[in-house]
């Protein structure tokens, strides 16, 4: 199913690390580094459904970002269908445009709010050069929406139609992989429901190779056939869907799973105590942190510099 | 929050270093010989090179630099050119006559504008607070000097209540003094006001705007007190940040100001400066406006770090 | 969503702003008299001939303002053009390009900071012998730190968004993502900074003109007529009146648009 | 409830027993926060709320009640924990304090006690080092510590009802887990009502009695959690619960009643990887909700009938009235149009 | 108002520039005046506004002119001219006295002279060019000797160049003034006032005040409000004469007389376009002077039509050689061919400059001129642009310097590039004739400077004082170089 490097992983890490440098804060202390992505190795298969999951700041945007090549890994090299991708220009990167495509988590954000759909759709092909041709009516419809839309702007449509937008964007080049940060985050379970059901079927009908990325155990579960856990910037364990849940090796992957409330179990009478207890329980387990499972964050975020006020009289 | 304060420290004197360059150069430039001016009609071209030895204008550029910046370091700027009046000591003297009346309409604006920003932020929807951003919105568009004029017309010659200019200092009669300030002052304050009430009704309206509000209110606290504990604090940063560029404003609205009241000020002084091409005196108290502004910036960082706890690190 | 609503200020300042421009277009194909001294008595006040009376030179004052538009106009259009042609694409750059580019051009806007406009002009105008073009490109470049540091905290929030993200991954480069997404999006707040500078100019140029620094001698302007009334300010207050409230008007016009603007196009107030 | 000409709640009507836990669920913009800030009295300038809100012990009714009465009631016997754990914590003012004033504020502990408590207080939500905390600034702690901040505000005074608006949708799995436990622990303790607003249904289940369902600022549902999770009456219950069910569809077991939902065989089996079950349409924005049943335009069971308004239809008996557990539909779930 | 502040030294404090606090007696009086002097040194700094604060009224001259025009005694209490003319001898007051305490000897005078030709820079100092030699045979005699005889030399000491100055003093000029005068230099508040204290040991009549502030305004609105609020006594110059009418409302008394200062509308006589004859002709017969001067010196001041003010000998009125004629300016711009040229008018940013060019630019365009108003700073960009490079074609000046017909037109260096053969040498003859031949050469000259349109003469700029009511001895006219402040009393 994927006609370039004959056998080469769709996607492939090897030790891929991602620093921040934070500024100083203080006269005498070093500056801080955050280590967003660490030694981190993986391949993914062509066709294959990847999953990824982590809590809020494990570093899966980080990650995404450098195999999209929106930024350079540290150190590590990253290959997509067997071609090294780091240190590329923005010119030399171009097939993996065609190659790769995201959809990102926020519909609203990722949508030019000055743009009409139609262009926003067309933005790969014009910035690839392709022919438009009625493609963009194609897209529309294939992701369920009716191509008399394509002159509205993004603000005259709903969450979930926004992401359908998104994922018609990513379409449009004819990518082979298809890389999801958390698209459905941002929306109320009918509608996840509705995208969910959407991208499974273009990644069906479009043969893709999918990275989906969710802090939602039950989404990742549903969507894919093989999940990452990913904690501080580091991968910690690795396995196919079902082994993951039934078969948990990694401390952390317990502490998750433990954590998550479920319908069913609710329903069947656990509560919020036992519920808390079997996460407490999981977090004793791996020992390392305190009581709570919360360690006081010791770098508290670089604040926004104050608003720009400009001066109105001379 | 001291590394902050040493780094925007050195970023200040930097500043100042290219400012006083920029200043230094922008003189060289300057069109009128001095020495021609000073001679007046029909000089010969002899006295002419005469009077630019005594100026010491003939000295290589490096070094009329270095002395200008000695000199201002070690506060002995010399004489003037043309009239060999000392300037430092006039330096110092109108520095305390414009920080007066800045200062002073810093002050009466604040006073105004905090409680009325408040007011029309927190009335934004009603009548009152509509009425008073409208005016507030016409006094932005008086500018200060004819604020002046229009005082002086009414309060000076009209009712004769305030003289029409000129300037006692605090210390040889109080009270004097304060009668001279009051016009200028006013007529700086009042644009002042409406400036600073237009910020402060926008940093309030952000403020009310906030979460942490709405958990001070399900606290228990009225509106006016969730405002006045959690919010002010709040809105003081943006307001700060307009303090700090308008005073620099309000420093150069002086100019003018005290072009109207006849106040023998920075502004009158550059002014005066310019048209006798005494240069060293230009580039000194252009200088000088420069690095105040400067240095308020530099304040106005300071103080967030006061106000902001986000700002100053480890403060646990 | 997309309940922008016209708002009061808006209105305002736009009819405000809207009758300047209809002023200084009028003035090119019409004015009452010619702008000069003319054979009538001096320092009339409004009449039947003389809309507006006329000036200490036996000019016909509304002549004069119809005229004084258009240096208005003509003042806040170099300031917020020098400015705004310099000012956006710098804060552009600073946005978009590496750290220390951006921190360097920041570090340069603070220093232009600290030379406030008028005195900047007042510089200017000595050493170009004054006139209002030279003194409205320095208000020009001194307004510039305001135009890129707007602009630049904009572009940084347009540059960290998914849709810049996702034209990347489409396929665009630096150039394009600044063309197509940055400055579109940051267009609002140019046009509201724009606003609030042709005000700051106008304001600026009576004061320059009052000072005998900005628009020359015979040349009409509305500063310089407030100027002109100062002798006969007692006698002829309305000399100074009727260009003064033009002034205040003019800048309150572009003050109510931009400030209008500004809630208009502000997502906070959107939809709510 | 009205803002300007927009209504957008419509006879919500429901009352909550000392020690219940109840849960409100609905989609985003179903009026949930709307609701919960109604009681509070805390509704943006601009909304207007009418009816009647009556607190056990207070005489007066709150909606009528004035700003002066409001502020004694509220942080007081009434509380309030609200979602956004980043924000709700006065940026400038150190944690300490924030959580003592609101003793002090309503005279339960003078200034000195106050401060004592507070730091008990944070220590009884589980924050490890107390003291440290009290005299940190809220961007010195996570998330999660935050909102446990929050919770200690909200319960110092031993509040007679709390109310939480999605008090974990900002929080990591782990923290939400320790953090529901610490409300509803909170509540136990206290013997408090809680109300508790969601949109994760396994989250209102776990931590909730009964339960609310909301529908374009109608309550269209309500019951025992069990009862209205587990067999669903109203249509637009059903749709939420079979939407929101995501191992049900790939492991072949559970609620399915519902429209278009298929059997699904296994994850590795791709051809049979089903779909998930649906709600057709959009959510419509506030106002534009239709006449009559509220959710008609997206019903698949809708008839001319549900043109007018669904009355109640109480099931079964309940302490806290006939409104505590039913639904307004007319074609319920076991109806006879069903099947 | 009135005011002593009994300031000693005033550089703890910035003085007021219009002090009302008012204490007993006839201690102070407050004078406002525009342009401040640059510094306190005329030897080496050009400008009216020293010699106005500082000659008769610190620094005195041998002689002196009166009010109307008269040569008196003053440091020298008389003096002969020998008959070919050459050789002055002065004969010194006794008794006098430096404000040092020095004596005054005629070595003083011999110094002062010689200073003249030696130290000082400025080009005034060509009028001692013709002193051949100076002496002092005894300490109350001084004798001067001419190169050839001159009958503006005595004329010109009454002028700053021949201010005496104390020999031990005057590497101070600049700082501490010296003169034998009635007042002393008390100090100067940079920007604001100049204070001239009583001489107590003055040898003659002592001053009414025992402190005399001049203020100073920039602005000729300021100085009028400054007195309508009460803040100064006396308006020295008024610059704005349209304020008269709220004075004349109002409790003050007005003096208005004559002035030197003819307001001239300078042609730059060696260039196109007003090299030619009939241009300039044309732009004389432009101008409609009286409706000029009521518009922008609201009818105050004097038309003259040529450089000699009624004040001097051989005033003539020449306003009738170019009446007002549009038709006639048209024809003489077509006779030569420039209808429609382009001029500048490069005027000084001074008050009846600003106030007369838009009107001076509107008659000059009905006649056929393309007038370009440019504003120069002045002194800064007018000295130099105008004045030393004659890069003008029109400009307007006030030349406030007295009995200056000569030095304006007579030099073909100066910027008006005048200066014909004919015209030098009727100022020669008359330099050097008797008095009557004076007379009826410089009305000959007056006559040809006028016809030949060398320059158009706008008005001659009144003398208007503003002062309360109860205040003497204001000078009726300004025809001297000095403000002079000896007898101003208060009834
Ligand atoms: N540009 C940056 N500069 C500095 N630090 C960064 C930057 N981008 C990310 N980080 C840090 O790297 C870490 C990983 O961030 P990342 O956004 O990849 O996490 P995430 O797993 O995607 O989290 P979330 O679930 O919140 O999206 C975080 O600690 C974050 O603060
Ligand atoms: N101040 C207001 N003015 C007008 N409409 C409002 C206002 N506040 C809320 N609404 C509208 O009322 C409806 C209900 O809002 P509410 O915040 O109660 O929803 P919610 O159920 O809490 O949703 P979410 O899950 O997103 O918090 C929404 O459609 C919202 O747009
Ligand atoms: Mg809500
Ligand atoms: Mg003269």
């Amino acid at each position: 199913m994927d006609e370039s490097q004959d056998g080469a992983p769709a996607i492939s890490l090897r030790g891929v690390s991602r620093e921040f440098r934070r500024p100083r804060t203080s006269l005498t202390g070093a500056p801080t580094v955050v280590h967003a992505v660490r030694d981190v190795s993986l391949d993914i298969q062509p066709g294959q459904r990847f999953g990824l999951v982590g809590e809020s700041g494990s570093g899966k945007t980080t990650l995404l970002k450098l195999i999209s090549g929106l930024d350079q890994p540290t150190s590590g090299q990253i290959l997509i269908e067997g071609r090294p991708i780091q240190d590329s220009s923005a010119r030399q990167l171009r097939w993996l445009r065609r190659r790769l495509q995201l959809v990102f988590q926020d519909p609203m954000s990722s949508l030019d709010p000055r743009m009409r759909i139609r262009r926003i759709i067309a933005e790969p092909l014009v910035a690839q050069g392709i022919p438009r041709g009625d493609k963009v009516d194609d897209l529309l419809q294939r992701v369920g929406m009716n191509p008399d839309v394509a002159h509205r702007f993004p603000h005259q449509f709903s969450g979930g139609q926004r992401q359908r937008i998104s994922v018609a964007r990513a379409l449009a080049p004819g990518p082979h992989i298809l890389i999801a940060d958390e698209p459905v985050s941002a929306l109320d379970v009918s509608v996840r429901a509705q995208v969910l059901n959407l991208m499974d079927e273009v990644v069906e009908g479009f043969d893709l190779t999918l990275v989906f990325v969710s802090h939602d155990l039950s989404v990742v579960r549903h969507v894919c056939d093989r999940i990452a856990v990913m904690r501080a910037g580091q991968i910690v364990e690795v396995a196919p869907t079902e082994q993951l849940f039934t078969d948990p090796q990694h401390p952390y992957t317990r502490q998750l799973l433990a954590a998550v409330p479920r319908l069913r179990d609710a329903l069947a009478g656990r509560s919020a105590a036992e519920l808390a207890e079997q996460t407490r329980a999981a977090l004793a387990a791996e020992g390392a942190r305190d009581k709570t499972g919360i360690a006081m964050l010791t770098e508290p975020p670089a604040p926004e510099p104050p608003p720009d006020f400009p001066p109105t009289s001379p | 929050m001291l590394l902050r304060l040493a780094q925007r420290f050195l970023v200040l004197l930097a500043s100042l270093a290219l400012a006083s360059l920029i200043v230094f150069a922008f003189m060289q430039v300057l069109p009128g010989d001095p020495a021609r001016v000073a001679l007046g009609m029909s000089s010969s071209e002899e006295s002419v090179a005469l009077m630019r030895e005594q100026f010491g204008l003939d000295r290589a550029l490096p070094v009329q630099y270095a002395d200008w910046i000695r000199g201002m370091v070690t506060l002995d700027l010399g004489v003037e050119w043309i009239s060999r009046a000392p300037i430092a000591p006039q330096l110092t003297d109108r520095i305390a006559v414009t920080a007066w009346l800045v200062l002073t309409a810093m002050v009466l604006a604040l006073l105004v504008a905090i409680p009325v920003g408040t007011w029309m932020a927190v009335r934004h929807r009603h009548a009152d607070g509509v009425v008073l951003s409208a005016i507030s919105q016409v006094g932005v568009a008086v500018p200060a000097f004819l604020a002046g004029i229009i005082l002086i017309t009414f309060f000076a010659k009209r009712w004769q209540w305030f003289p029409s200019g000129g300037w006692v200092p605090p210390a040889d009669d109080p009270v004097e003094f304060l009668r001279r300030l009051a016009l200028p002052a006013i007529s700086l304050a009042l644009v002042q006001a409406s400036v600073l009430a237009r910020y402060v009704r926008t940093a309030i309206l952000d403020v009310l705007r906030e979460d942490y509000l709405r958990t001070a209110r399900a606290k228990g606290l009225r509106p006016m007190q969730a405002l006045l504990r959690h919010g002010l604090r709040n809105a003081a940063v943006p307001i700060v940040t307009v303090l700090g560029l308008q005073l620099a404003t309000l420093l150069i609205g002086a100019v003018v100001v005290e072009r109207v009241f006849v106040i023998p000020g920075l502004g009158t002084f550059l002014l005066d400066s310019v048209a006798a091409r005494e240069l060293v005196t230009v580039q000194t108290v252009v200088m000088v406006l420069v690095a105040a502004v400067l240095v308020i910036n530099f304040i106005v960082d300071a103080v967030y770090l006061l106000i902001d706890p986000r700002l100053r690190t480890g403060a646990r | 969503m997309g309940g922008r609503r016209l708002n009061a200020p808006l209105l305002i300042g736009g009819v405000l702003v809207l009758i300047v421009v209809a002023m200084a277009l009028v003035s090119y194909v019409w004015t009452p008299y010619e702008f000069k001294f003319l054979p009538v008595p001096k320092e009339q006040t409004p009449n039947a001939e003389h809309w507006l009376g006329t000036d200490r030179s036996a000019r016909d004052v509304f002549t004069q303002i119809l005229l004084g538009s258009r240096t208005t106009l003509f003042v806040g259009l170099v300031a917020v053009g020098v400015a705004a042609l310099i000012g956006v694409p710098l804060g552009i750059l600073a946005a978009m390009s590496p750290g220390w580019f951006g921190q360097l051009v920041m570090r340069g806007n603070d220093i232009l900071l600290a030379f406030p406009a008028l005195l900047l002009a007042i510089m200017f105008s000595a050493l170009y012998g004054g006139g209002t073009f030279v003194a409205m490109v320095a208000i020009g470049i001194a307004t510039i730190p305001a135009f890129a540091r707007i602009v630049r905290s904009g572009a940084l929030q347009v540059v960290h968004t998914e849709y810049v993200a996702a034209s990347r991954i489409a396929g665009h480069g630096q150039f394009a993502i600044a063309w197509k997404h940055v400055l579109p999006n940051v267009m609002g707040l140019v046009i509201v900074q724009a606003s609030v500078s042709f005000a700051i100019a106008i304001l600026a140029e009576a004061a320059l003109s009052y000072l005998g620094l900005g628009t020359p001698t015979g040349q009409p302007s509305w500063g310089r007529m407030l100027l002109e009334s100062q002798p006969v300010l007692a006698r002829s207050p309305h000399l100074a009146v009727i260009p003064g409230a033009a002034i205040a008007l003019a800048v309150l016009g572009f003050n109510l648009f931009g400030d209008g603007l500004r809630d208009y196009l502000d997502p906070k107030l959107e939809g709510r | 409830m009205h803002a300007g000409q927009l209504q957008l709640l419509h006879d919500v009507t429901f009352s909550i027993q000392r020690g219940e836990r109840v849960g409100l669920i609905g989609e985003s913009g179903s009026g949930k926060s709307l609701t919960a800030l109604a009681v509070m009295g805390l509704l943006a300038e601009g909304l207007e709320a009418s009816g009647r809100v009556h607190l056990a012990g207070q005489g007066r009714e709150l909606v009528s009640a004035s700003e002066g009465a409001m502020s004694h009631i509220r942080g007081n016997d009434m509380a309030m924990v609200f979602q956004e754990p980043m924000t709700a914590l006065n940026p400038t003012m150190r944690v300490g304090r924030q959580v003592a004033e609101v003793m002090t504020h309503h005279g339960t502990a003078d200034r000195r006690t106050a401060r004592r408590r507070a730091v008990e207080l944070l220590e009884h939500v589980g924050l490890p080092d107390p003291a440290a905390v009290a005299r940190s600034y809220p961007h010195q702690l996570s998330g999660g510590q935050r909102q446990r901040v929050v919770a200690a505000i909200a319960l110092a005074n031993d509040p007679l009802l709390l109310i939480c608006d999605e008090p974990t949708t900002a929080l990591d799995v782990t923290v939400q887990a320790l953090v529901l436990d610490l409300i509803v622990t909170g509540v136990e303790e206290r013997d408090a009502a809680l109300l508790f607003i969601t949109h994760d249904l396994a989250v209102v289940a776990t931590v909730c009695e009964r339960v609310l369902v909301m529908y374009g600022g109608r309550i269209v549902e309500a019951g025992p959690v069990t009862e209205v999770l587990g067999n669903p009456q109203h249509r637009y219950t059903q749709g939420l619960v079979a939407a929101s069910d995501l191992e049900g569809v790939r492991k072949g077991e559970g609620v399915r009643e519902g429209e278009g939902v298929r059997q699904g065989e296994g994850v590795q089996d791709r051809e049979a990887r089903a779909p998930l079950a649906t709600i057709r349409g959009n959510v419509p924005p506030a106002g534009r909700f239709p006449e009559g049943c509220v959710f008609r335009n997206r019903c698949d069971f809708a008839t001319a009938e549900c043109e007018t308004l669904p009355p109640w239809t109480p099931r079964g008996t309940h302490d806290a009235g006939e409104r505590a557990s039913g639904y307004a539909c007319f074609h319920p779930v076991g109806g006879e149009s069903d099947g | 108002g009135s005011s002593s502040d009994d300031q000693t030294s005033g550089s703890d404090s910035t003085d007021s520039s219009a002090d009302t606090a008012a204490p007993a007696g006839e201690a102070s009086v407050r004078v406002g005046l525009v342009a401040e002097p640059a510094s306190l040194d005329f030897t080496t700094t050009d400008g009216a506004a020293i010699p106005q604060v500082l000659l008769y009224n610190v620094y005195e001259t041998l002689v002196k002119i009166d009010q109307d025009g008269q040569m008196q005694p003053a440091l020298a209490s008389e003096w002969t001219v020998s008959d070919d003319g050459l050789t002055y001898t002065f004969t010194l007051q006794a008794g006098v006295t430096f404000s040092n305490g020095e004596s005054f000897t005629a070595q003083d005078v011999v110094d002062s002279f010689t200073m003249v030709k030696e130290d000082w820079t400025v080009s005034l100092k060509s009028q001692f060019d013709i002193i051949e030699s100076v002496e002092a045979p005894s300490d109350t005699e001084v004798v001067v000797t001419l190169t050839h005889p001159s009958n503006t030399f005595l004329y010109s000491l009454t002028t700053r160049v021949g201010a005496i100055f104390d020999s031990n003093s005057v590497d101070e000029l600049a700082t501490r003034p010296i003169g034998t005068g009635p007042y002393t230099f008390g100090q100067w508040q940079r920007g604001t006032s100049i204070t001239l204290q009583r001489n107590g040991d003055y040898w003659g009549e002592q001053p009414y005040f025992e402190q005399v502030v001049l203020a100073y305004f920039t602005d000729a609105t300021a100085l009028n409000n400054a007195m309508l609020t009460d803040g100064i006594d006396v308006v020295g110059t008024v610059q704005a004469p349209e304020a008269l009418g709220e004075f004349e409302e109002g409790d003050y008394q007005i003096i208005e007389g004559t002035s030197n200062g003819e307001v001239v509308l300078s042609f730059n006589n060696s260039t196109a376009p007003f090299n030619d004859l009939r241009v300039r002709q044309a732009a004389r017969s432009a101008i409609d002077h009286q409706a000029l001067l009521d518009t922008c010196w609201d009818g105050r001041g004097e038309l003259i039509g040529s450089m000699v003010p009624p004040t001097d000998p051989w005033f003539e009125d020449r306003t009738g050689d170019y009446p007002y004629d549009v038709e006639k300016a048209k024809e003489l711009l077509a006779d030569a061919g420039a209808e429609g040229v382009e001029v500048r008018l490069r005027i000084p940013t001074l008050p009846y400059a600003m106030s007369c060019a838009p009107i001076v630019e509107s008659m000059l365009e009905e006649a056929g001129f393309v007038v370009t108003v440019d504003d120069l700073e002045f002194p800064a960009t007018w000295v130099e642009d105008v004045f030393t490079n004659a890069d003008y074609e029109m400009s307007i000046v006030a030349h406030v310097e007295p009995r200056d017909l000569g030095n304006v037109f007579g030099n073909p260096d100066y910027y008006i590039r005048y200066g014909t053969p004919e015209l030098r040498t009727l100022l020669e003859e008359a330099d050097a004739g008797t008095e009557e031949e004076q007379v009826e050469k410089m009305k000959a000259a007056a006559k040809l400077i006028s016809e030949d349109a060398a320059s158009d003469f706008l008005f001659l700029l009144p003398n208007l004082i503003v002062a309360d009511p109860g205040i003497t001895g204001l000078p009726q006219n300004a025809i001297t170089e000095s403000f002079d402040l000896a007898n101003l009393a208060r009834e």
